[in-house]
């Protein structure tokens, strides 16, 4: 079995553990295009083996996507960090990584290099299960792409630890949030993460928001449909009860950041 | 399984050595080079007690592997002092009892030099959030904080 | 009777005396005070292999057993503690 | 009065009887009261290397030729080993030795602590519990030991588990041990149970306190599994030489009881091993029991090479000393006007699969602060298919602290009384009978409470969704048995050689000690950590006894010393040895016609020290019995986020006795450290097993421990109310600071989310759960 190494904060560990025992690594960290950050037709392009540390120094990546840069930084440790990327994250496949929840609120694609040549892949549908990807033998994701920004737009993302760092989400949210002038939402979307055996995009808790200017009944409202998405399980860190409560709690969070964000009032 | 050689530069000198593929960094530090300062406390990247610095980035050596060092620039604590004149750190940690048993030391001074190069001027929290990797149970951190506050300013004034 | 000693009794230790919280024993010293309890009251003998500690007037002896044990004040038979 | 061997004393030829200006080698009333060294704050011997990496721990040593040893462990709860089939581990190529507990015979004569620890470091005919070691091999290199571990065919006949408290004593539960028969009750039991000890303390009549009571408070507390989280693991390298003697470098808290146990169980005399400690990256009581430091020895005889093992943090975990997890109920009687008529306890901790004392000393402690006319506690012990329990810093004493002073903070309430007023009120004081039994002498727990009533903290304006809570905490202390060298080398200058191991900087307080007593200057004195080889039995440094033993044998061992020094020097002037007087480091010599001669330095001594007698050194050999029970309070607030159910500790403030703080910057680091770990374990920390009885969480991300920006800076105030035991009135300071947190915090969280807490740690589900409804939650 042969394994493309990004960061290898997640490899490494289980290799240690012995659930994994590659007779080969590709570390593809050597590769400089898959470090840029780049601006293109479509958006922003950012390459896989770039770790989150940079991500997280990129001002452009700040300003435009807060929420993504968010849930990229809040990975591990600053040592981790040092290593660890989005794509790995991703492919890392736990309905609990923090990368994940606001690339698939912000509508983000993988890009895939494969032996039968590029594809690409809405961020959402990358996790297959837990620790599963869809992603075909041989394939292996080169950069993740954001799409373009519209004026007054922003995303936030929250995760819920029993600490203040270095535990993995019991449940997150991510909120993606386009106003119009006046302040009233246009566009909206909503992920949720650890609530389900994939990072959830919940199109119901966006409807919610679209058309408002996050009055207190489209909190509500959010709240309700996010709750009503979730399919937790009880385990480790923390129960379904709690997790479907907390959900509903972060996605009203994250909305108010993201709306502040966007310039709502 | 075959060895790979490995030509790295460590605290600043060419090192050469032969690893299996799958050894750590931190294995090869500590059972190649005879360099024991970073230690394993977890093998996992939770506690920080292997944290070196590669091309300047602060990481955990357990999750690096060390066929990754070749051509890179490793900074581990052993090279920290300059001679025998301690960083200032180092001397404000002995100096603020900042230290017990000592075994998360070498981990949290090689963070908190990693903090202070990008923050001069860090704040309590940030100096908290900063050194969130590197678990000590001894301390209760206060007097790590403490120190670092301490080398903070004393490298700013100099 | 001038060697003859109240000793308290724990609870653990109570049972093998009969239910008392305080017996007499004749003992000068605390290596005598734990021979003459296995000789009249065999039960106590895993206790005192697992250890005893003896408090003389509310300071706790765990080792040394040569100490005198006072005519006077209170001698109270502890679990032999452990610490971290 | 400090109880001395009369063999410890100088050699008789130099000892001489004591001045009535000075006191006795071996008096222990206090003797200073103003003091030079004893009380500042200088750098620690050992920091440079600690600072470097070049300090040497567990897994940085090294021998040539050296082997992995690797530990193959239980996958199940609860199982018997059929058969172990390690044939073809011992084929593989680099394999060089591959034990079972076939390799580790019976050696320990009927003695059943010493066969609960053999048993425990190899399973003999039952796994019980998932890590229970089975076997090990030792390999020439880390991969090759992986490989062999996997070769090893173990048949398990699975057994039914239990691993929570309370099912345990359900009269249907699994049993653990079928030969477990209740101690402590008489007659004894006709049918085996998981109980394995019933202990009773109290006084006074509890059924007529409660009768006499205004208020009653009855409750059921739980606390959860804790690990002591030590940063290091467990690490050896063990060698074994074909003439039967042996050398064991090991990280521990006593490397003399290593040797003792290692010995006793491989078969081996005492004096064949040596054993020599690392320096120690923590151990909290967790490194006072041997894991597979024998197996380590066992591989190396066999092998015939020295043996290296170091568990993974997996291994920890699993297998090495967690804390009981409890259930304790609470009786508490009170009076409208703060009196507590009487208070009652049951208190149920989980042991692991063997005996052990940690009911007992939760049913101690729990009541211990009050001054009660009638109390009853009942320990149980109880057997689960868990890791065994191993002592962590005040064993037992915080999990009854949190039940107990969880009920005190909520009767003050009730009669709606300041719980500190109300503790004030029943506080212990000297001639209070203690709940396990003893009067106390002078004790600090009066003055710990008047220190926090009095402290800014308790004045400090709250915020929204804030509470403050204060709880009190007590630990016995206790010394035992040490042996200490001190030797003047040619120029004067001072080496320590000790061996209770130095986990938190006692090596500077040590020095500091023999400083102040031979009147010298602190950098003139090097304190080490000496092996077995080279002193005499020291038993291990737990109990917070390291500071307080040592520096008591070791301000013997200087007085010992003076003397020889004060003959050395009436040798010198040639005048009577009742002319010399020692003060500040030198000779000084008295009487008619001796006036004018000049002071002699102790260089100048030691320099002459070849034409005077030879080496100049002195010696304790001592049991310093007298430790002093110790007292605490802690005062902390809390801001819970209602939505969530998450804690934050805004503010924490420590205050406790110290008798008299040698090194005050490590004594702060103690109360800090201890007031840390207490945090965590009301917080976030436990074991979670799930329904197969394996361990759900054995690594650093799920097993929570306090990182830096969970904690406020932790407040301190070191009060000195001294010891009448110990020559400059130290007590013990390690333990009693972990006792107080689980109660203050709770108490803190109570108040801040408005709804009482009974089950630590206080996850933010559990809280959340308290807060709203518990059945909706399903915690």
């Amino acid at each position: 079995m042969g394994l493309v190494m990004a960061g290898g904060t997640d490899l490494l560990v289980k290799m240690k553990s012995g659930l994994v025992e590659p007779d080969l690594i590709v570390d593809i960290k050597r590769i400089k295009p898959l470090h840029e950050v780049k601006k293109t037709a479509s958006g922003i392009s950012i390459g896989a083996a770039l770790c989150n540390a940079a991500l997280g120094e990129n001002a452009m990546l700040r300003k435009a996507w807060p929420g993504v840069v968010e849930g990229a930084t809040l990975i591990g440790s600053k040592q981790v960090q040092g290593r660890c990327t989005m794509a790995g994250n991703l492919c890392n496949a736990s309905p609990a990584g923090d990368a994940v929840p606001a690339l698939v609120a912000a509508g983000a694609k993988a890009v895939i290099q494969g032996p039968k040549g590029k594809r690409k892949l809405a961020i959402r549908d990358v996790p297959a299960g837990p620790g599963r990807t869809t992603l075909k033998k041989g394939e292996i994701i080169t950069a993740i792409e954001l799409p373009k920004r519209e004026p007054r737009s922003a995303d936030a993302y929250l995760r819920f630890i029993p600490r203040t760092e270095m535990d993995i989400a019991v449940v997150s949210a991510a909120v993606n949030l386009t106003l119009d002038a006046k302040g009233v939402i246009k566009k909206a979307a909503v992920a949720l993460g650890a609530v389900a055996p994939t990072v959830l995009d919940v199109p119901a808790a966006a409807r919610a928001l679209i058309g408002t200017k996050l009055d207190d009944a489209a909190l509500d409202r959010l709240a309700e449909a996010a709750r009503a998405a979730c399919r937790p399980i009880d385990d480790k860190r923390g129960t379904a009860a709690f997790r479907i409560q907390v959900a509903g709690v972060l996605a009203q969070r994250a909305a108010r950041t993201a709306y502040a964000r966007a310039g709502g009032k | 399984m075959a060895g790979i050689h490995v030509k790295t530069t460590i605290n600043g000198d060419a090192v050469e050595f032969i690893c299996q593929p799958e050894e750590t960094l931190l294995d090869v530090l500590r059972n190649r080079l005879g360099l024991t300062g970073a230690k394993e406390g977890c093998g996992t990247g939770d506690c920080g007690a292997c944290s070196v610095m590669v091309d300047d980035r602060l990481t955990c050596s357990c999750l690096v592997l060390g066929a990754e060092a070749e051509g890179r620039s490793v900074e581990t604590v052993e090279g920290m002092a300059r001679g025998s004149e301690l960083h200032p750190l180092q001397r404000l940690f002995i100096e603020h009892a900042a230290l017990q048993c000592g075994v998360c030391t070498p981990g949290v001074l090689i963070a908190a030099r990693a903090l202070l190069e990008k923050n001069p001027n860090p704040s309590e929290e940030e100096i908290r959030f900063g050194l969130a990797g590197n678990l000590c149970r001894c301390t209760g951190y206060d007097k790590i904080v403490r120190a670092v506050q301490a080398a903070a300013q004393e490298m700013r004034g100099a | 009777m001038e060697a003859a000693r109240h000793i308290h009794l724990w609870g653990a230790l109570r049972p093998y005396a009969g239910g008392a919280s305080v017996i007499v024993v004749e003992a000068r010293t605390i290596r005598e005070l734990f021979r003459k309890l296995e000789e009249q009251f065999p039960g106590m003998t895993p206790h005192i292999r697992r250890g005893i500690a003896v408090s003389i007037n509310g300071r706790i002896y765990r080792d040394q057993w040569d100490t005198a044990l006072p005519e006077k004040g209170e001698i109270y038979l502890l679990p032999r503690i452990q610490g971290g | 009065m400090v109880t001395l061997k009369d063999n410890s004393l100088a050699n008789p030829t130099e000892a001489a009887p004591p001045t009535t200006s000075e006191p006795g080698p071996h008096e222990p009333l206090l003797s200073k009261h103003h003091f030079k060294s004893v009380g500042t704050r200088p750098l620690r011997p050992d920091g440079i290397d600690k600072v470097t990496g070049r300090a040497k721990y567990g897994a940085d040593h090294n021998l040539p030729g050296q082997l992995v040893g690797l530990v193959l462990r239980s996958p199940h709860a609860h199982a018997r080993i059929k058969a172990i089939d390690t044939t073809r581990a011992a084929r593989l190529a680099g394999v060089k030795a591959v034990i079972t507990a076939a390799d580790l015979p019976d050696h320990t004569g009927g003695d059943e602590g010493l066969f609960d620890i053999l048993d425990n470091c190899i399973a003999r005919d039952v796994a019980r519990y998932d890590g229970h070691a089975v076997a090990a091999v030792a390999a020439v290199d880390a991969a090759t030991a992986r490989a062999a571990l996997k070769l090893i065919k173990v048949s398990y006949e699975v057994l039914p588990h239990v691993t929570d408290v309370d099912e345990a004593v359900k009269a249907n539960a699994p049993l653990i041990n079928p030969k477990n028969f209740t101690r402590g009750v008489e007659p004894a039991p006709a049918r085996p149970s998981n109980i394995a000890k019933r202990s009773t303390f109290g006084h006074g009549n509890v059924e007529a306190g409660f009768k006499a009571a205004d208020v009653i408070i009855a409750r059921t507390y739980r606390t959860e599994q804790t690990h002591q989280g030590y940063i290091e693991p467990h690490a050896c390298v063990a060698s074994i030489s074909p003439d039967g003697t042996g050398e064991l470098w090991v990280c521990t808290q006593g490397h003399f009881a290593y040797r003792q146990w290692c010995a006793a169980i491989l078969g081996m005399d005492v004096a064949k091993l040596r054993v020599t400690s690392s320096e120690i990256g923590g151990g909290f009581g967790g490194k006072t029991h041997i894991w597979m430091e024998p197996l380590a020895l066992a591989l190396s005889r066999k092998a015939n090479r020295p043996v290296k093992m170091v568990m993974s943090r997996d291994e920890v975990f699993r297998a090495s000393g967690p804390t009981s997890a409890t259930s304790i109920d609470v009786k508490l009687g009170v009076k409208k006007d703060g009196t507590i008529t009487a208070g009652s306890a049951t208190l149920r901790y989980t042991n692991g699969p063997y005996f052990g004392m940690w009911a007992e000393l939760g049913a101690m402690t729990a009541f211990a602060c009050y001054d009660l006319e009638n109390v009853e506690t009942i320990g149980l012990e109880v057997l689960v298919n868990r890791p065994k329990v191993a002592a962590y810093r005040a064993p037992s004493a915080p999990e009854a602290a949190f039940a107990i002073e969880s009920a005190v903070d909520e009767a003050a309430k009730t009669i709606g009384m300041d719980p500190v007023a109300f503790r004030i009120r029943n506080a212990a004081r000297e001639g209070s009978r203690s709940s396990y039994g003893p009067v106390y002498g002078p004790i600090g727990i009066g003055p710990t409470l008047k220190a926090a009533q009095n402290h800014p903290h308790m004045k400090a304006p709250l915020g929204p969704n804030q509470g403050r809570g204060m709880a009190c905490g007590f630990w016995f202390n206790f010394g035992g048995q040490t042996c200490s060298d001190l030797n003047i080398g040619v120029d004067g200058t001072v080496t320590l050689s000790v061996g209770t191991v130095d986990v938190g900087g006692s090596r500077a307080s040590l020095a500091l000690c023999v400083a102040e007593e031979l009147g010298i200057p602190y950098d003139h004195v090097r304190c080490v950590v000496a092996d077995t080889g080279t002193l005499g039995h020291n038993d291990m440094t737990d109990g917070s006894r390291g500071t307080f033993s040592s520096s008591m044998a070791l301000i013997f061992a200087a007085r010992n010393a003076i003397n020889v020094l004060k003959a050395r020097a009436a040798q010198m002037w040639e005048i009577p040895l009742e002319n010399v007087v020692w003060k500040d480091g030198h000779a000084h010599a008295t009487g008619d016609g001796h006036g004018n001669l000049a002071p002699l330095s102790l260089k100048e001594i030691a320099a002459s020290a070849p034409n005077t007698g030879g080496p100049i050194a002195g010696h304790a050999e001592i049991t310093a019995d007298g430790a002093g029970v110790s007292f605490a309070t802690h005062i902390c607030d809390v801001e819970v986020d209602p939505e969530t159910g998450r804690t934050r500790v805004t503010r924490y403030t420590v205050i406790q006795d110290a008798g008299k703080a040698v090194h005050p910057a490590y004594v702060e680091g103690q109360y800090q450290g201890g007031a840390a770990q207490g945090i965590g374990w009301a917080l976030n920390e436990e074991y979670v097993y799930g329904r197969d009885g394996r361990l759900q969480n054995p690594t650093f991300l799920d097993y929570r421990i306090p990182v830096c920006s969970d904690l406020p800076m932790i407040d301190t105030q070191i009060l000195e109310i001294p010891n009448p035991n110990h020559p400059y009135g130290v007590r013990g300071v390690g333990e009693t600071s972990i006792v107080p947190p689980l109660a203050a915090i709770a108490n803190a969280v109570s108040n801040a989310a408005g709804v009482r807490m009974t089950h630590i740690p206080m996850s933010p589900p559990r809280v959340l759960a308290a807060m709203t409804s518990a059945d909706k939650l399903g915690v």
